[in-house]
């Protein structure tokens, strides 16, 4: 239970902008262990998206790993590769950053998938999603059909191929029996009827049918580690309850592990073991839930749990972190603690990037911030103006290269008639 | 673009509940022809609104020079154009509903059968560099994108900038001096056999020659008019391709591990196309203008080079039926293009 | 109106793109030639009768062809050099090609601009008002627009200049009157009825790009807040809808001045243009001579496709820039 | 807070959307189809309190708010603004109450025009009503940016160049522009991070008690609302299925569907996985054709079966469930079985297959073992499928379980805290009695 399936060293994923290059994630460490679920808490532009997609390998351009490992435990993959790519072998592990980009490309679907946040942007609006879950599925049989062969695996489907398939049944790149396969998955996410809906188109599904789907695609291939970048963002409430609890129901059956990527931090609550709070390309603090909720050390985190409204009690004054998320453009990040220019207890020695420290709680909490080790001293604060005006500008949208992600579309309901311009008496 | 728009509009409301109010093909289409049946009725009247205040007396351009008053008083009674301009005008409307054009001023021909006459030769002129223009664009257009700003791709930028920007009469004649005259790979004449004669040769006497006379005289005609068209797919498959592969669905199907050849082919080059269709739909008057220009410098017995001419008579009966003929032309090629389009895209309703 | 934005889009892609720049520079060029043609000419190019002594042709300066010519009642072949002189040849009536290529380029981009304007003058209010009121006003227009779309262009501007004549319009040339070039025409032709249908033929594809921007800037939470403190339609109009749909549209316009160029050029080479200084009309007198002379034709297609060429591009750098989606319209 | 007379009444207002409605439509003889955005809905709101509107996507609380405020035209109803019919005022009256009542728009990004500079967006409202001199509204314009939080030197930039949390600012700055009474919030922050979120909160209530301000909440996150409002209504399908003071609202919900909402929001608490939580199955139904009676009884848990009918609840709401699919006929009969089905001749199963069909198709439909009673009344309405007969079988369903909740429409009470449901509906209660 408690081995690691994924080991992150000192990732660092870059943007080169005309505006300048922007440091989404910078030397982040994590570990994920088989079976459990993680979290990883931000507000937009935290990195936090741009996390999940390096590990996926689906950065692209003007984006780039600029350094680090992923290292990812699986012993087939070991004996695959341990002869071509020795470097990238550690004993169970295998560096995934070391690999070629076809052989990675390979790995998805069945080792990594991932539930993307907006489901009617993420299939095909053309294809039923019968077809496109029986793609995946179709992937996985492939894929298994030759477990020991690198080099069946990362020999595509070739155009050759898909030109012939329009005349020739048997060229399809789908198979009847991935169909069906598809059809079970359907019935398994619990989506009535799937025989027909499985012939459906994306819009005739609502909402949360379609991430309902989205998340048997995802789980077609069997994959070790299932990434899931904002999977509720785009729903209701009520429907949201429905997803988490699909998704809880189907970790407990199929034991796989979860990279849970949201802001919420009420559906941290709800489904992690672990979390860690992502602030400027940083993991800030990480432990277990109740180390993080309860025990933080870290004046973010504090931060963020006090900014939101209580359901349970009627409200106080909330308090808010001042200021607003900074830009990640590398020529305006100092070397020093990023959240200090916000921070009510910024000090003297903040003025220094700070490590990672073991904080109180379990042993695996630690914060990025020095009052793990010492206590705040008003005598050593920095003055309320150190930094200048707190409200510089912010994040901009185009230097922001985690806003596609995560607040285009933020939370924000789309009422019947907002958009409709159907107004016709 | 008109129709992308409306979606999102629809969309946003619809996707909610994921309920879709979903006209059958059939609606869809009946709602296509009536719409197209006002545009043909607009195309006749603009045409007749034309002929009515252009100036001249009609008699006199029907009649040789000279003629006496009395003849032209006749002409006059005889064609109606004594009537109130209402009654000119329905009587017009009518003979075009059962397919009555009139008579040609020129040569007192049925319009119809002068029109009909020449249908293939322009047919065929269209198909030719329709295909010509298909075949080369989609794959350049493709590689142009999927290679961005690779030396292949710089290629075809400027290929299909040079494609969008010669006009193609002089193409034409430039193809001629070069390809038929100085090179002396292709004739320049008058073609001596149409397709139909050629395919009737070739069933009666199994020669094929006269299918190899038809291709090599079709040949430079066809480069001429698909050029421009070649050059716009490229361009539409590239930047609708570059947009298309920007899209969350994508990034899902690649993270899911299909296939590149299927991402791009089977998921990205089909929605691109589909839009596609609709622009083209709308470029057969490019593509009916660019005829009538590329008939004339080849000399192609066509509809476009009897429409010039008619144009020089002022031929008006003549002039009317071939621009109605195009209208109609162009109004069923774009239904279509429609049900084309909405049994392609699942998510079609009318605006 | 130009928000700073923009000019930085527009800055970014030009300095990134080799194209905008030769775009640029072969506008600026071809603008320059047509400015100040007068000037730059060597001849009078509505003056024909410049033949060489034999009585032929000549050739652009650099090339020799051999005609036949008639003397002394007797035909005899003779090699004919070009002449510096006549730089670039002159046509089969005599007339310097070099001069009527420059004087070409004013007849081109004069109709391509004011052709333009007109299409933009009726295209946008229309499509603007159907799009922001929508309802039974947009069934209308759109309807109408729908009847204008099923004419080929080229076949209706055919049409119309066949009823109304080719009017040509003879403005005065400031650089002549103001006495810099001795001996060129004191007017050019501009060729009316054309600059005035080639506008009556494409501003449909205005009004369907500016409709398209008004139905979404429309339901768009600015407009809805102007409304909530009780701007008037007009007011929402000219402030909000018809500067946030401008960036399509001068892209559009950008494309349609090249789409114009081509289409008068086209006019004119059909001989519907009213000028016989335009490139198009060149063109077609060459046609005749084209495998004796093939410069009196391939001179000014030349012309046609640089000026084209260069606003097209032109065309591209905004679009990318701007990024608007409209690729395909109006074309 | 709530007391005296109420600033804006609203009354029975009702906004449908027509599909289906051009010239061609008519002359095709198509229905216009209503999309009933906002289908009869009352409240008050009075002055200086706030009245917060939740519902999810769709349940038309934005629609209400721009209606209110006529920028829709509404279908039917009244809205009241200080004694006024709104959709009657016209010239100076309207102008007034233009100034009276602003909005505030959720999204930051759409709703600042792009084009101006922020100056000129605050100054706008200022224009329009032509207030005081230019050069006095320049110097309001920089009062407005500074209590807002924002620097007056600013003025001359542009949206673009301000955060999220900023142009939210921005906004609110321009809705004040001409001293409202009263402010629609449509989604102020959903588009915000939580840290800004709290920023902008902490904004509204300041500027609501120093300006003496009525507003009006639309949101869909519960948090919020029991944050800032005072009074509570939730929406559900174009209807205000309850109403009253946020207190009873978050403590005592009295309607299921408020229940629901409440139980599906997950806490930021450590206790969260271990919450006992009853979430509700299913989704919106098209507001195209809400369900007859209460809109919500197609996913309520709590739904009332029929006095003579002894169910256990959970086993009605599986056959009421099951009589939705046979009506909305969302069943394939020909995948019921193994390995291919069984084969209909004449849309029918044969006579020796339909013990096995009907056991077939049970096993697919009803998750669950029913009561003995219950389960031969289903196998009835199953073996009318057997031979296609779909109404057959909608009709051997609805005549045995027809709920009081889908033949009457539950009406809203005129008490502080009414919620439109039979359960809470005693005068319901005796007729049906």
């Amino acid at each position: 239970m408690t081995e690691d399936v994924l080991r992150v060293n000192d990732l660092s994923t870059r943007f080169f902008t005309t505006e300048g290059q922007i440091n989404a994630v910078s030397s982040l460490d994590l570990r994920i262990e088989r079976g459990e679920i993680f979290g990883i808490v931000g507000e937009s532009g935290s990195g936090k998206s741009v996390t999940a997609r390096s590990v996926m390998n689906l950065i692209e351009s003007p984006g780039e790993i600029t350094s680090g490992e992923i290292w990812y435990r699986n012993r087939d993959l070991v004996a695959e590769v341990e002869d071509d790519y020795p470097d990238a072998v550690d004993g169970e592990f295998v560096d995934l950053l070391e690999l070629p980009d076809d052989l990675r490309r390979s790995l998805r679907g069945t080792s990594f998938s991932m539930i993307f946040q907006d489901p009617e942007s993420s299939f095909n609006s053309t294809l039923t999603v019968g077809e496109q879950l029986a793609e995946a599925v179709e992937v996985q049989r492939r894929a298994s059909a030759n477990p020991r062969s690198t080099r069946a695996r990362t020999r595509e489907y070739s155009l050759g191929n898909y030109l012939l398939s329009s005349v020739l049944p048997s060229q399809r790149y789908v198979s009847e029996a991935s169909r069906e396969r598809a059809i079970e998955l359907l019935e398994m996410v619990g989506i009535p009827d799937p025989v027909e809906r499985a012939d459906e188109y994306p819009h005739e599904y609502s909402g949360g049918m379609l991430q309902r789907a989205m998340i048997a695609q995802a789980l077609a291939g069997e994959p070790d580690v299932l990434v899931a970048d904002e999977p509720t963002t785009a729903l209701d409430v009520t429907i949201q309850a429905q997803v988490l609890d699909l998704l809880d129901d189907l970790q407990e059956r199929t034991g796989m592990t979860i990279l849970l990527i949201t802001h919420n931090l009420g559906v941290i609550a709800r489904m992690c073991d672990r979390v860690g709070v992502m602030y400027a390309g940083e993991i800030v603090e990480r432990g277990r839930l109740e180390d993080v909720f309860d025990e933080h050390v870290h004046p973010y985190t504090e931060g963020l749990l006090g900014s939101v409204p209580d359901l349970e009690r009627a409200g106080d004054r909330l308090q808010p972190i001042p200021g607003n998320v900074p830009s990640l453009i590398d020529a305006e990040m100092d070397d020093r603690c990023y959240f200090a220019d916000r921070c009510p207890k910024a000090m003297e020695t903040c003025l220094e990037h700070p490590p990672e420290y073991d904080a109180g709680g379990s042993d695996r909490h630690q914060a990025r911030c020095v009052l793990a080790e010492i206590d705040y001293e008003e005598g050593r604060a920095l003055p309320a103006d150190y930094f200048g005006d707190t409200e510089r500008p912010a994040g901009d949208k185009h230097a922001d290269p985690d806003r596609t992600e995560d607040d285009v579309e933020p939370e924000r309901t789309r009422s019947v008639v907002d958009d409709s311009g159907g107004d016709r008496r | 673009m008109k129709r992308k728009r409306d979606y999102q509009a629809l969309d946003s409301l619809d996707t909610v509940y994921g309920y879709y109010i979903q006209m059958t093909l059939g609606k869809f289409l009946v709602r296509r022809i009536l719409q197209g049946v006002f545009v043909i009725w607009g195309v006749i009247t603009i045409m007749f609104g034309l002929r009515a205040v252009s100036p001249g007396d009609p008699a006199n351009l029907m009649l040789a020079e000279g003629a006496t008053q009395a003849l032209v008083e006749q002409v006059r009674e005889e064609e109606g154009l004594n009537e109130p301009i209402y009654v000119q005008y329905f009587d017009y409307l009518q003979g075009m509903v059962v397919g009555d054009f009139g008579y040609s001023w020129q040569s007192n021909r049925e319009v119809e059968a002068m029109v009909i006459e020449r249908i293939p030769a322009t047919v065929e002129l269209a198909v030719a560099a329709t295909i010509v223009a298909i075949v080369i664009a989609i794959p350049l257009g493709v590689v142009s994108a999927t290679r961005r700003n690779q030396p292949s791709d710089y290629g075809a930028t400027l290929f299909s900038l040079l494609g969008i920007s010669t006009p193609n009469f002089w193409l034409g004649l430039m193809l001629i001096l070069i390809l038929g005259v100085w090179a002396g790979l292709f004739p320049t004449g008058r073609r001596p056999v149409g397709f139909g004669t050629a395919v009737l040769t070739l069933a009666q006497t199994g020669s094929p020659s006269d299918i190899f006379t038809w291709l090599k005289y079709i040949a430079l005609p066809a480069i001429t008019l698909g050029t421009y068209f070649t050059a716009l797919i490229t361009r539409l498959t590239r930047s609708g391709m570059v947009d298309e592969l920007g899209k969350p669905y994508v990034t899902a199907s690649q993270a899911k591990g299909l296939p590149a050849v299927l991402v791009r082919y089977k998921h990205v080059l089909r929605n691109t196309m589909i839009p596609i269709l609709t622009v083209l739909g709308l470029q057969i008057g490019t593509l009916m203008g660019g005829a009538v220009i590329t008939e004339t410098v080849f000399n192609w017995p066509g509809l476009g080079l009897r429409l010039i001419d008619a144009l020089d008579a002022r031929d008006w009966p003549l002039m009317q039926g071939i621009v109605v003929f195009i209208a109609i032309a162009f109004v069923s090629i774009n239904i279509v293009v429609d049900a084309l389009y909405a049994s392609l895209d699942p998510r079609v309703s009318d605006e | 109106m130009i928000s700073e934005r923009v000019k930085s889009n527009l800055k970014q892609t030009f300095s990134e793109s080799l194209l905008p720049k030769i775009g640029l520079l072969l506008l600026i060029s071809i603008l320059f030639m047509a400015m100040f043609a007068p000037i730059l000419a060597t001849h009078d190019p509505t003056r024909t009768g410049h033949y060489t002594e034999e009585g032929a042709e000549y050739p652009p300066l650099g090339h020799e062809y051999t005609t036949q010519v008639a003397a002394d009642g007797e035909i005899g072949e003779v090699t004919v050099r070009g002449s510096s002189e006549h730089v670039l040849g002159t046509n089969n009536v005599g007339q310097d090609v070099y001069s009527r290529f420059l004087y070409g380029a004013r007849i081109s981009l004069l109709v391509g601009l004011l052709g333009t304007s007109m299409a933009v003058a009726i295209g946008v209010p229309v499509g603007l008002v159907a799009g922001y009121y929508g309802g039974r006003v947009d069934d209308g227009l759109m309807r109408i627009a729908d009847v204008m779309l099923a004419f080929p262009a080229l076949v209706l501007a055919l049409a119309l200049i066949g009823v109304f004549g080719e009017s040509p319009v003879q403005v005065p040339d400031p650089i002549v009157l103001a006495g810099l070039a001795e001996g060129m025409p004191e007017s050019i032709p501009i060729p009316g009825t054309v600059t005035i249908v080639v506008g009556l033929v494409t501003w449909v594809w205005f009004a369907r790009v500016a409709r398209g921007e008004a139905l979404s800037i429309r339901n768009e939470e600015y407009v809805k807040a102007a409304r909530s403190f009780g701007a008037s339609n007009w007011t929402i109009l000219s402030k909000h809808v018809l500067p946030n749909s401008l960036t399509p549209i001068i892209v559009l316009a950008t494309i349609q001045v090249a789409v114009i160029i081509l289409l008068e050029a086209s006019l004119a080479y059909l001989g519907f243009s009213g000028t016989t200084l335009s490139w198009g009309y060149e063109i077609e007198r060459g046609q005749d001579v084209l495998r004796t002379r093939p410069w009196v034709s391939m001179l000014p297609g030349i012309g046609i496709v640089l000026a084209v060429i260069s606003v097209n591009l032109l065309g591209d750098w905004f679009r990318d820039a701007l990024d608007p989606n409209i690729e395909g319209e109006g074309r | 807070m709530s007391s005296g007379q109420p600033l804006v009444r609203v009354e029975e207002l009702q906004k449908y959307f027509w599909e289906q409605d051009s010239i061609l439509d008519r002359l095709l003889g198509a229905e216009p189809v209503p999309v009933r955005a906002v289908d009869g809905v009352s409240f008050d709101i009075y002055r200086g309190e706030t009245l917060g509107l939740v519902g999810e996507s769709g349940c038309g609380k934005s629609t209400a708010g721009e209606t209110l405020l006529r920028l829709q035209e509404p279908t039917d109803g009244h809205v009241e603004f200080d004694e006024h019919d709104v959709y009657e005022l016209a010239g100076s009256e309207l102008t007034e109450f233009r100034r009276d009542a602003q909005v505030v728009f959720q999204d930051p990004f759409s709703s600042l025009d792009p084009r101006m500079t922020i100056g000129e967006i605050v100054r706008q409202p200022l224009d329009v009503h032509n207030v005081d001199t230019v050069e006095k509204r320049r110097e309001r314009v920089r009062e407005l940016l500074e209590r807002v939080g924002l620097s007056a030197d600013q003025l001359d930039r542009y949206p673009h160049e301000f955060s999220g949390g900023q142009r939210q600012r921005i906004g609110i700055a321009r809705a004040l522009a001409l001293e409202p009474e009263f402010l629609v919030l449509d989604e102020p922050t959903s588009a915000l991070d939580v840290s800004v979120q709290a920023q902008v909160l902490n904004l509204l209530d300041e500027l609501q008690a120093e300006f003496d301000l009525t507003y009006l909440l639309i949101s869909h996150d519960l948090s919020v609302i029991r944050h800032i409002c005072d009074r509570v209504a939730v929406m559900y399908l174009g209807e205000i299925v309850e109403i009253g003071p946020v207190e009873a609202i978050f403590e005592e919900p009295k309607h299921p569907y408020t229940e629901a909402l409440l139980e599906s929001v997950p806490r930021a608490t450590t206790d969260e996985r271990e919450r006992d939580r009853e979430t509700i199955s299913g989704d919106v139904p098209s507001p195209r054709d809400p369900p007859s009676g209460c809109r919500f009884r197609t996913r309520c848990p709590k739904v009332i079966p029929p006095d003579d009918v002894e169910i256990d609840q959970e086993e009605y709401r599986a056959i009421m469930d099951l009589r939705e699919r046979i009506e909305r006929r969302d069943i394939s009969l020909e995948s019921v079985g193994e390995d291919g089905g069984f084969e209909f001749v004449d849309g029918a199963v044969s006579e020796t297959d339909l013990p096995a069909f009907v056991t077939a198709l049970k096993t697919r439909v009803i998750d669950r073992t029913l009561a003995p009673e219950h389960d031969e009344v289903v196998e009835e309405a199953l073996a009318e499928l057997a031979s296609s007969n779909w109404e057959r079988a909608a009709d051997v369903l609805s005549s045995r379980y027809e709920s009081v909740c889908e033949r009457r429409r539950p009406e809203l009470g005129e008490e502080s805290h009414p919620a439109a449901c039979h359960l809470h509906d005693d005068a319901e209660e005796s007729i049906r009695r």
